[in-house]
């Protein structure tokens, strides 16, 4: 599904994750976003420029745009002390309960398929009080009804400390919002081009949805205008390949 | 004190096999030229600590047969994709995976940094990193009943070896924003360091770069090594050699392919 | 963001009554000519943290009756002698003292830094410093029976407050070696800083000063002011008036020696 | 007993205090002594010549004498991780089983005399194996039987984490040496000019003693020598006062 022998329709897509994405960190004060994460950092620096500066965004790994002078350890710190309101974290599985890993599939640990390991996961989900869960591949490979294992919890037992957890999941396909309460994922709207059916068949968990879920609006005129100046300035100087690609 | 200054093999020499060595992550100055000359003496069984994650450094001392166990966050080659020797490792079961989450890693360093047994860490109850490390614990919060917090026993390596821009001849490092490095080097029993340069005067003498130097109190010995960090990027002083790091993703996918990169690249230079 | 410039006046009034006020020793920045600006609004109540010692700041608030409560590991004027203020007040029960040892002030911090409830330290066991915090508690190494460790709950100030050699309009502050200022300005809701310099370019974009800066994201407020640790030293900048010094530890002796050299501090400009 | 009317005679007990000190020193691969502390600085630089640079000697609050570059916690965390070997601690009173106070004497809080506090001695205590404790007032106020206050205990229980602790007390008087197994001082040697029964009618706590206790020796002439080389050029940048007055 990554692999896109349409560049304009890669495009067109491009474009509808990353306004779905900027409208869901509306209100934040401070988001990070890893080196290699073009989507949600553009999506992070739209929003940023339509918040009016209201919005910081850090991007990890780069001595520009990263905030941090106090070596690897200041983004945890950071997000421990409650001073980062967003950020990513993606998975090889993610289930119906938002648990996400990324350490591989089998069992562990001598597992099947390895993954790289789960980074800061298993402490960012609890502590970063809006995480935004995003994967460009939307299939029931990756959308499991149980994670083989649990780099991270969707939710946590009352008592334990979690000030933070999954706030939606963005896709190709559609935007779902997580109900830490039910501890369930429900539809919020489907992509244009995409339909409910589709995400059903290509989602291996099960998850709430209003009979007829919402269209994702296509983003208007003077967004996609913002999207594109970003894309030339800021973003093709931190993901130049993505930049280039976007911009044909 | 130039009884600090000594040759790439010289500083590996303070590697035995079986030592548990940290190494840092790709962005923070990883001793690439060391890990050759590593390799080149020979060595194994080792016990690797990524702070907090690794890449192609730790790829190739796995495909090498040099780890015995892996503490680490992830391994990857980042834009290049996963890394093929230490995801067969894994599949294969000869190295021993220890999964950790970043700011364990961070957490349990500062613990060896500040003569801690433990430290205390948020998160990671209810994740099966918690549940595969057996050497964790989940103690009682003792300021509020009923919150449960992970305890980390404290990261004592033996040695930590990384690669800086500057030192001085009294072994005095400057190591910029990779303040982790600083805090490796008091953590570590031993710290080797490779070095873009080595300068003349005391770097603990300019008030500017002494505050963000590891004074040579906790450095074992230094080694020159121009382009040390290479095909890694050094920030600040040359970019990744991306069709290095590309050939090697691509090679490493096979043992024979990593064997033929191993050769050529334990008898190059650069 | 010149929004974070501002002058001494609208720095301390970020300081309300009641707040518990990080401040640093004399040797790391002492904000001599905010306090000035803070006691000449009038503030009170403050539940001051000295970190992880005090001098002739602490002292002159004591005097002006500004504390309620001073957590601290000792307070003194240095080769002047004793802090007379804080003597008395102690003596006389005026304010509550939380005796405290230098590296629990620090861990604390670093707790609260991290996000941690508490943090492990060792020593203390068998003291009477020990004894009389109650909100300290002996816990169990979950790692070794038997072994008994200090816990210590995160210090969180409401406010931090120092005096730095640098900043930029941004808010960016460079700290040099005094490395406790971070720590500090990370685990505080806010951070004031008074400085000798602001420079237009961002120091952010030098990495060499970029390793000892606090970046703007930790900072409230900045406010220039020459001289602003004055009669203290500020590294590298101006020594101590030992004169100003000495006389202060003579004139306090008396509640009433001490009022009149208030009265004179608060209307000079140095 | 601190204020000599008689320069010359400062500065020879000086000198044997100096001499007394640097000995303890022996065998020791770092030494911090504090930025007040002319006579212990005087020593540990003495003892680092003698070792011909095998002794460091870190002078904390000094930008070129202090190695450290992480702030005022590093004193802290390179003495709990073993990489310094002796310190120096002093009490406003100093009790038989090497108890020290540097809070006051009578009731805490209210005490009578409040001294400045317990700065880090409570944590160095335990962790720097050789303290020696030094005061240059012998008096019955400062070496009492039980201080009032418990700064940094003496001895610890069994089971107490605790690498380090006293090794000696130095006063103008004499020279003790602490057994920890048995929490009690043995004087080692008496200074010249001084005899056990000053020092007996001068100490509020009972100690060991052989009948006939050593007199201290003189600094050799190749020490003093040195000693005057050290306060002219070293000790007179770190502490200038002390230089001048010992110099003349």
């Amino acid at each position: 599904m990554a692999d896109f022998h349409d560049v304009s329709a890669w495009r067109h897509q491009t474009e509808t994750l990353v306004s779905v994405i900027a409208d869901l960190l509306a209100g934040c004060r401070h988001v990070a976003v890893g080196a290699q994460s073009p989507v949600p950092g553009t999506a992070a620096l739209l929003a940023r420029r339509e918040s009016a500066g209201a919005l910081r965004v850090s991007v990890l790994d780069t001595d520009r745009h990263s905030p941090f002078t106090n070596g690897a350890c200041e983004l945890f710190d950071c997000a421990a002390e409650g001073r980062i309101d967003a950020f990513f974290l993606s998975g090889g599985q993610i289930d119906g309960q938002a648990n996400i890993n990324l350490v591989g599939a089998g069992t562990y640990p001598s597992v099947d398929v390895r993954w790289p390991g789960s980074f800061g996961s298993a402490f960012l989900y609890f502590l970063v009080p809006r995480v935004i869960l995003f994967r460009e591949e939307h299939t029931r490979r990756v959308f499991v009804e149980k994670v083989d294992f649990v780099s991270a919890p969707g939710t946590s037992e009352p008592g334990i400390y979690r000030p933070g957890g999954p706030h939606a999941l963005v896709t190709p396909l559609g935007l779902f919002h997580f109900d830490r309460e039910r501890a369930r994922f429900r539809l919020a709207s489907v992509h244009p081009g995409h339909t409910v059916e589709e995400i059903v068949a290509h989602t291996g968990f099960d998850f709430d949805r209003d009979p007829a879920p919402a269209v994702t609006p296509a983003p208007a005129n003077a967004r996609r205008a913002l999207m594109h100046e970003i894309v030339r300035g800021e973003i093709a100087e931190i993901y130049p390949r993505f930049a280039a690609r976007f911009l044909g | 004190m130039s009884a600090m200054v000594s040759t790439l093999d010289e500083l590996v020499a303070g590697i035995g096999d079986g030592a548990m060595l940290a190494v840092p992550k790709d962005f923070s100055g990883v001793a690439m030229a060391a890990t050759r000359a590593l390799l080149k003496r020979g060595v194994k069984d080792l016990h690797v600590v990524g702070v907090p994650v690794c890449g192609i450094q730790v790829d190739i001392l796995i495909g090498a047969g040099a780890v015995q166990t892996l503490e680490t966050s992830a391994v990857t080659l980042g834009e290049h994709g996963a890394a093929p020797r230490f995801t067969a490792a894994v599949r294969d079961g000869t190295i021993q995976i220890l999964d950790a989450t970043c700011p364990a890693i961070h957490g349990a360093l500062q613990a060896a940094e500040k003569g801690l047994p433990f430290i205390p860490i948020r998160g990671l109850i209810g994740s099966d990193v918690l549940t595969h490390r057996r050497d964790w614990r989940v103690i009682d919060n003792p300021f509020q009943a009923g919150d449960r917090v992970v305890a980390l026993p404290a990261i004592r390596p033996d040695v930590a070896l990384f690669h800086a821009p500057l030192a001085d001849r009294h072994g005095n490092v400057w190591i910029g924003r990779n303040r982790e490095l600083m805090t490796v080097a008091h953590a570590s029993a031993a710290t080797l360091v490779s070095v873009e340069e080595i300068v003349d005067r005391n770097l603990l003498d300019d008030p500017v770069l002494a505050a963000a130097t590891i004074p040579e109190l906790y450095v074992t010995k230094i080694a020159a090594a121009p382009r040390g960090a290479a095909p890694l990027a050094l920030a600040g002083r040359y970019p990744a050699d991306t069709e290095t790091l590309a050939r090697y993703a691509q090679a490493a996918k096979t043992a024979e392919g990593f064997r033929a990169f191993l050769d050529e690249w334990l008898t190059s230079t650069t």
